[in-house]
């Protein structure tokens, strides 16, 4: 489905008579996102013109107080990456949120949580403990860890405080759209921004994606046949991959059927399976229980020693399947995990 | 949410159970258990589906995000299903289904899965009260208010922001609530 | 030996765990038929199967079948006032074939029995004289306790006190009082113990610690008595390890069985011939002495009809070379009791005053029929019985009685 | 979501007293007023009968008065009345698939005891539809042609009753039969009750219209062993085992078998029970339907001769083929005759497999088997049947006659450790028997019994016609059956028994013991409820489908059941049930096509990504890639609505009519939603 499809009825907001404010911000993610803003490349200049970037952590010095000086939805649109795991990233996408008129979960972790999201399997003390104890390349004799006060040459500085739970964006603020992926392409992203800046925004609530699985742009999609039957489960440095053949064809997990498209299969392209970035399509509640749904359904055999043993070949169904889309599946979170 | 926990009038917890019966044998044998009026646990809540291969993995785990303490399901005998073989399609989704719940933290004998044949209307009373008498070990699930619990972290930030925020403007409420349910894409 | 080729495998269960959600041990008459057992009795068609199939029906005012709807009618003061229960050798005929599976044997007769008992100052001296022994010494036979483990002396092979082994044993081997105190019985014990040493078993037994398991006392008339000596028991239990208990008294063995899960006691619990079946492959190579005998067998109710242990002796008699296993008119199911069961032990003066014939003597003539060389039984107490019966019931052809695992013991030469 | 986009949902609920079926346990007006607290409902009312006619006007009155689009009831099992419901639905004006029916019956009020806990489940589940409801779209029932022909399953009297009625109604009927020849049970019988008409010259005729019928195909000696297809078509697969006797030329002369080189009859004989002989070429019994010879392979020399090691078979040349010889130019012996597999295509199916009488060898304690004097009530019939292996006259295995005769009732019945059952037939034939041995003998005759269950037109008048010949009637049920220690040569037994209407023990010394054994299902009906998908009751009898209001049906549409495949009967019972099958298969096939619940899946084909997982899934291959487009079509014809492939579907993209995906989740929410307290 081309993108352009993807917006048919665009009601006509009113005219934009001043030079639009923009913000981005990034919270809990690993940066590839705000390249991706780069990787526009020339097209950036153009956005540059247009717009009136008011906040840009990672390229402009702004300060928060700068933000919150401005008046309420006085910025047209933010786009905020990363997943929501500090008090002071929830307290930016508040702010921000006050201030802007549209609110844009930018990247897996802003929409679905993303790879910050698999933190939701352990407690904050474990994660704590594991990075400033126990991990392997930790030296940190004295346990030191970071305190959210300390007392230093007279001054206390503050640290952000860890929440329990990783959100994503749309759990702790009202989410205008989403523009998917890890990170979103320059195509997605080109769409998003040209979409908002040109005024042909698609219903609230969407996600920048054709609401269309990703074998339907896949280039090995002929590839797959019709009678798919699981004797084992590989992953893919555990066997020789041939280059042109469907992932799930050689019994390697592949999210694409379970994913939205609009990436145009870049992972494919590069030798690798769907790990499911761009979350699932809109009539699906749970990426992850869909995919499994879907894979379990065709292992082929039919007994329980059998069907058990195929599915061995799937060692960490939660990282397998959830992994971008754990905090946003129908769970959260390891529900028996303590808050503190 | 205001009580997710499924309390009787008198105060007591009692477990929640969501059936999901396939219309052909296990429904069936629900009836017949009626019909013989054998007596059995009332907390089960029977969900009719066309057969057990219907039963999508979200719909258990809805459940028990829901609140359900333990979901049931009832299918035909191998070899049996009205439908060929939808029944091993189900079973195939139950056994990684029983270990991604494990993993997500909810004890997997809250998650059952039988063979029940449309004459076998005292295997449903048996297998509802085993079903029962297994929840009731294992206490309340709950995940309703275990989403409030967490959430409260929030709340306590989000009043602390509107506090040192407000100096900056009036709050704007309709954008501090996150969003609870699941946003609609195009 | 392959755990699925072995057709005995299945024998080892708990009965006892499932059957004491059938009553408990606070059941009374009054209560009875509130418990699930006791509605069973509700479903009684009247049929009188079990009258028909009473070893001593003929002598009963009260057959079986009417002591249910007497119990049901609200008239079962008049039974309890006459002695026609004490005719009952608890031998699970009428039971076994009871088209509504009611618990005729183990549930419903106790409970009248020990109301006819209160109720009848009268009792025959020879069983009262029994019960107190029991009471005194823990054997009816009222020898010495401290005489109990005496006969090890003589087994030829070690026999370990449980006490002295200090860790768990895999087999405790309960030995019961015929088989510790009676010459004949001793044969027996003698045999166990052969057989446990040439299979390697890892057993121990109690030694004079040990008291009668008291199943005469439930299936009769003593429940006070037969709790005595359960608590007992399962005291001693509680002071040792052990995985599973196996007795040759049949007797023992029903009342581990059924009662005492009641009292609390979960390790499983065989008879020596189901364990010996169990153990047949190992056992078969050292069966090397050929016997060259024409065996018949005789059922003992608490093996047979009790839990269906029909073929476990049988196979451990065919497996002994030179043996000719031949069945008499009654077997299995239909089995004709000895008359020791349910106090029948010390009422035979009874019996004869009452003019009834001994039930010894019927089953002896059966087998005497066959033309069998040695009528194998499988409990202590069927040997003294039937021994006696052959004294009076004349035959040609000499006939002796032997436990099987004696004939066991006696092919391993 | 709702169709009539403008207008807002409209819900009509109504809960049912099922007269105090539901109300006794359910508080019906509390869920009533609880259900008129929640979103959308207009209507909320509570009706002793809501499946009368005056419960389904209220229904339709409100649809129009009150404007309801959707309407929900709470009563019995949807299986039950949902299709009374949607009529009604419909009848007011609404789709009919604007219906949602709650099970507050049998998963209720039936099988609870507390009323409180009873009340808020009924109310958690009426929420459940309610917000269930919503979702609704209206749908159409899909109207399938229904192929006339019928395939019956069993030639005893119901097969053979069930076959003629379709037949002289112009219905092309398809009648298998295991057995070489048709008759079933009923032929071996000598005389039956009440009448005591001659079992065999009451069935000879249909038998002899059977072998036939224009519209009748008779396959004897053959066996079911496909079926495919659903109601109004299925394909069924007939195995045809080989006779080795040519069906079209043989015209059952039996020079054949007059002319076998076996000159005496060896054999035993199955009709006869084992009690006769007969030759390895032989005719089944004189009556056979059809009139055809058969070649037992096991036994004829021919095979024997010709049996290669490896199992295969040559015609041998080392034997003498007299009854090739004999046949002469009628040529219809072949030895090479193999199996055949046909396929057929029907519209519907009946049922009419039977009974296997119990084995008293799982009563020991009778001694069947182990005394020659212990017979079967069945084998008596062949002992006393003229055309039997004495020809009539009663004597028993060492050829004299007993003088005294015991008939046991109840065996392998009223048993929990046999069968639970009264077989129902027992009673009656075994007063038909003893009144046949007292006009066959002088004997004194003994019926032990429990209860003398003679139910039914003409049996107790019947019971009592024959109580006054003489016999003796003992109120007890045998214990045990043993030799007469007295006197172990005549091979006479002893009968004990409790009589219990005079308190003493019997023994009654015997020289024949008449088992009444009782009716059980047949050992293959496991494998032929699997084959026609069907249910069976725990008794392993053909489950019915509603055991007042089917009880001919089965779960599965287009199969009826006839006769003691579905419990026991008698012959005058199985007979009308045989009608009775006939007549539902009629009135389908009059109807011309069959409706189906739309309940299909259907791919939506803008979101379907094309990536095949759900192909594989569909057993009834309805789901195919459509290589233009490159996305997946289910073809509705072949859907038969399990949802496997929706449940499957990893992005969501194949919905399920009656059962989509917000469907489910409203119900999930609505049963799990806090009720008030």
């Amino acid at each position: 489905m081309p993108l352009a499809l993807i917006t048919p009825n665009l009601k006509p907001l009113k005219p934009l008579m001043f030079k639009p404010k923009v913000a981005f911000y990034w919270c809990a993610s690993c940066g590839g996102c705000e390249e991706t803003v780069v990787d526009l490349a020339e097209d950036i200049l153009g956005v540059v013109e247009k717009v009136d970037i008011v906040l840009w952590p990672v390229a402009m010095d702004f300060k928060y107080k700068d933000v919150e000086a401005m008046p309420d939805k006085s910025i047209l649109a933010t786009l905020l990456n990363g997943a929501i795991r500090s008090t002071e990233q929830e307290e930016m996408a508040r702010l921000l949120r006050r201030k802007s008129q549209y609110m844009i979960a930018y990247g897996a972790c802003a929409h679905l949580g993303g790879i910050p999201g698999l933190a939701n399997q352990f407690t904050r003390e474990h994660i704590l403990k594991f990075n400033y104890e126990d991990g392997p390349a930790m030296a940190n004799e004295k346990k030191t860890r970071p305190q959210l006060v300390t007392e230093e040459n007279g001054r206390t500085p503050r640290l952000p405080a860890l929440t329990n739970v990783v959100r994503s964006l749309d759990q702790v603020v009202e989410v205008d759209y989403y523009v998917p992926g890890c990170p979103p392409t320059p195509k997605i992203t080109r769409a998003a921004v040209t979409a908002l800046l040109e005024n042909r925004l698609p219903p609230k609530g969407s996600v920048i994606a054709p609401d269309i699985a990703l074998c339907d742009e896949c280039p090995r999609k002929a590839t797959k046949p019709a009678n798919i039957s699981f004797r084992e489960f590989k992953r893919p440095h555990q066997a020789l991959m041939d280059p042109q053949k469907c992932f799930l064809a050689q019994g390697v997990v592949c999210m694409g059927p379970s994913t939205l498209s609009g990436c145009e299969a870049a992972c494919i392209s590069g030798g690798m399976p769907c790990t499911g970035c761009f979350g699932p399509t809109s009539r699906v509640r749970d990426q992850g229980l869909k995919i499994m749904s879907s894979l379990c359904s065709n292992l082929e055999p039919k007994d329980e020693q059998g069907i058990s043993a195929v599915l061995q070949g799937i060692p960490d169904p939660i990282g397998t399947f959830y992994r971008y889309g754990l905090a946003r599946s129908l769970l959260r979170r390891k529900v028996n995990l303590p808050t503190d | 949410m205001s009580d997710s926990t499924n309390k009787t009038p008198d105060g007591k917890w009692t477990p929640r159970i969501v059936a999901f019966f396939c219309n052909w044998c296990t429904y069936t044998a629900a009836d017949l258990a009626g019909v013989s009026r054998m007596k059995y646990a009332s907390n089960i809540r029977v969900i009719r589906l066309m057969c057990s291969g219907r039963v999508d993995p979200q719909f258990v785990v809805d459940a028990f995000a829901k609140g359900a303490d333990g979901v049931l399901i009832g299918g035909c005998h191998p070899n049996d299903c009205h439908y060929v073989e939808g029944n091993y399609k189900c079973l195939r989704r139950y056994q990684m289904l029983k270990r991604m719940i494990a993993d997500m933290g909810i004890e997997p004998d809250r998650l059952r899965l039988e063979w029940i044949s449309a004459a076998e209307g005292e295997k449903v009373r048996r297998v509802v009260n085993e079903m029962v008498e297994t929840v009731k070990q294992l206490g309340p699930l709950n995940i309703p208010c275990k989403f409030e619990e967490w959430d409260k972290e929030m709340e306590a930030l989000a009043g602390h922001v509107a506090h040192s925020q407000s100096a900056a403007g009036a709050a704007c409420p309709d954008h501090a609530k996150p969003q609870t349910a699941q946003t609609a894409h195009v | 030996m392959s755990k699925t080729a072995n057709p005995f495998e299945e024998r080892i269960t708990m009965a006892g765990v499932a059957e004491a959600a059938v009553v408990d041990r606070t059941t009374t008459l009054q209560t009875l038929l509130d418990t699930p057992a006791g509605r069973r009795m509700l479903t009684c068609i009247q049929c009188g199967t079990c009258a028909g199939t009473c070893p001593y029906g003929d002598y009963m005012e009260f057959s079986p079948r009417l002591v249910i709807n007497m119990l049901r009618r609200g008239f079962i003061d008049e039974v309890i006032k006459s002695d026609s229960l004490l005719r009952c050798v608890a031998c699970y005929a009428c039971t076994a074939k009871c088209p509504r599976n009611i618990r005729l044997t183990d549930v419903l007769l106790p409970l009248v029995k020990e109301q006819v008992l209160m109720n009848n100052t009268q009792m025959p001296a020879e069983f009262q004289k029994s019960l107190e022994n029991m009471h005194r010494y823990g054997n009816p036979m009222g020898e010495s306790p401290r005489k109990r483990a005496a006969w090890t002396a003589t087994a030829g092979v070690k026999v370990p006190l449980i006490a002295e082994v200090k860790c768990e044993v895999d087999v405790l081997w309960f030995v019961e009082c015929y088989t510790s105190f009676y010459a004949r019985g001793q044969e027996n014990s003698r045999a166990t113990a052969k057989l446990f040493a040439a299979l390697g078993v890892d057993f121990a037994i109690l030694g004079n610690d040990e008291k009668c398991a008291g199943e005469c006392g439930q299936m009769t008339w003593e429940s006070g008595l037969f709790e005595s000596l359960a608590e007992y028991n399962m005291k001693l239990f509680g002071k040792y390890k052990f995985r599973r208990i196996v007795t040759g008294d049949a007797h023992a063995f029903n009342a581990f069985r059924f009662r005492y899960p009641m009292y609390g006691l979960t390790q499983p619990v065989e008879h020596t011939t189901q364990f010996f079946a169990r153990h047949l492959e190992q056992l078969k190579p050292k069966l090397k002495k050929p016997l060259n005998l024409v065996v018949t067998y005789h059922d003992p109710c608490c093996l047979g009809r009790a839990v269906g242990a029909y073929e476990e002796p049988r196979a451990l008699l065919q497996a002994i070379p030179g043996v000719k296993l031949v069945e008499m008119v009654h077997n299995r199911v239909n089995s004709v009791c000895c008359g020791g069961g349910g106090g029948g032990m010390w009422l035979d003066t009874y019996y004869k005053q009452k003019g009834m014939d001994r039930l010894s003597e019927r089953r002896v003539k059966e087998a005497i029929a066959v033309g069998a060389d040695v009528l194998a039984v499988a409990c202590p107490y069927e040997v003294s019985r039937f021994e006696d019966a052959l004294k009076v019931v004349p035959h040609d052809k000499p006939m002796v009685v032997r436990d099987v695992v004696e004939l066991l013991a006696e092919s391993i030469g | 979501m709702e169709t009539r986009k403008n207008e807002p949902v409209r819900i009509g609920f109504y809960v049912c007293h099922c007269g105090v079926n539901i109300a006794h346990m359910v508080d019906v007006e509390a869920v009533a007023k609880y259900v008129a607290t929640l979103p959308n409902v207009v209507v909320s009312r509570n009706y002793k009968y809501m499946c009368s006619d005056p419960g389904q006007e209220m229904i339709q009155t409100d649809i129009r008065e009150q404007r309801l689009n959707r309407v929900v009831v709470a009563a019995c099992s949807p299986l039950l009345h949902e299709h009374t419901f949607r009529g009604a639905t419909e009848a007011g004006g609404l789709n009919p698939f604007y219906f949602q029916m709650v099970n507050i019956r049998e998963h209720d009020s039936w099988v609870h005891t507390d009323r409180l806990e009873a009340t808020r489940k009924a109310m958690a589940l009426a929420r459940a539809a309610i917000q269930r409801v919503p979702h609704h779209k209206p749908l159409e029932v899909k109207k399938v042609p229904i192929n006339p022909d019928v395939l019956i399953v069993g030639a005893g009297i119901a097969g053979i009753h069930a076959a003629i009625t379709m037949a002289n109604a112009g219905k092309k009927v398809c009648l298998v039969e295991k057995e070489p020849s048709i008759g079933g049970h009923m032929a071996m019988f000598d005389k039956t009750f009440p009448t005591l008409d001659c079992a065999m010259c009451v069935l000879s005729p249909k038998m002899a219209t059977v072998g036939s019928h224009p519209n009748i195909t008779l396959w004897t000696y053959s066996e079911v062993v496909k079926v495919d297809g659903y109601v109004g078509n299925f394909k069924v697969t007939v195995r045809r085992k080989p006779r080795y006797i040519i069906e079209d030329l043989c015209t059952g002369c039996q020079e054949c078998v007059a002319n076998c080189v076996y000159k005496e009859p060896k054999f035993p004989d199955a009709f006869n029970l084992g009690l006769g002989k007969r030759k390895p070429v032989y005719m089944p019994f004189a009556q056979a339907i059809p009139s055809i010879a058969i070649i037992d392979p096991e036994v004829c020399l021919n095979f024997k001769r010709g049996k290669n090691p490896d199992g295969s078979y040559t015609v041998s040349d080392k034997c003498k083929k007299l009854c090739v010889v004999a046949c002469g130019d009628r040529k219809a012996i072949d030895f090479t005759q193999k199996a055949v597999d046909k396929e057929i295509t029907v519209g519907t199916i009946i049922m009419a497999t039977g009974f296997k009488t119990f084995d008293p060898h799982r009563t020991p304690y009778y001694g069947y088997g182990v005394y020659p004097n212990v017979y079967t009530a069945l084998e008596l019939e062949r002992v006393i049947n003229a055309s039997g292996p004495t020809e009539g006259h009663l004597v028993m295995r060492n050829g004299k006659e007993p003088k005294r005769v015991a008939i046991v009732h109840c065996v392998g019945s009223r048993d929990e450790n046999t069968n639970r059952w009264c077989s129902r037939v027992c009673c009656l034939y075994s007063l038909k028997l003893a009144h046949l041995i007292l006009e066959h003998t002088d004997a004194e005759v003994y019926n032990f019994y429990i209860d003398m269950r003679t139910p039914g037109k003409s049996m107790e008048e019947f019971y009592n016609r024959v109580a006054e010949e003489g016999m003796h009637l003992v109120r007890g049920r045998v214990a045990d059956v043993y030799p007469d220690p007295n006197d172990t040569a005549s091979g006479r037994l002893i009968v004990q028994a409790e009589d219990t209407l005079t308190n003493r023990i019997l023994k009654i010394p015997v020289d024949m013991v008449v088992l009444s054994v009782g009716l059980e299902p047949r050992p293959e009906a496991e494998d032929l409820r699997r084959l026609f998908n069907l249910s069976c009751s725990s008794e392993g009898w053909f489950l019915e489908r509603h055991p007042k209001l089917a009880p001919v049906s089965t779960f599965t549409d287009g199969i009826f059941l006839a006769g003691c495949c579905q419990g026991p009967k008698d012959i005058p019972d199985s007979v009308a049930q045989a009608g009775a099958a006939a007549a539902e298969a009629f009135s389908l096939i009059d109807k011309g096509y069959v409706e189906q619940e739309p309940n299909t899946a259907f791919v939506l084909a803008e979101e379907c990504s094309g990536c095949k997982s759900c192909i594989p899934l569909c057993p009834y291959t309805a789901i195919s890639f459509n290589e233009e487009t490159k996305k997946a079509v289910i073809n509705e014809a072949l859907c038969k609505g399990c949802g496997t492939c929706v449940a499957a579907c990893p992005s969501g993209s194949i919905v399920q009519n009656l059962f989509e995906d917000q469907e489910i989740f409203s119900e999930i929410d609505g049963v799990l939603a806090p009720l008030p307290q």
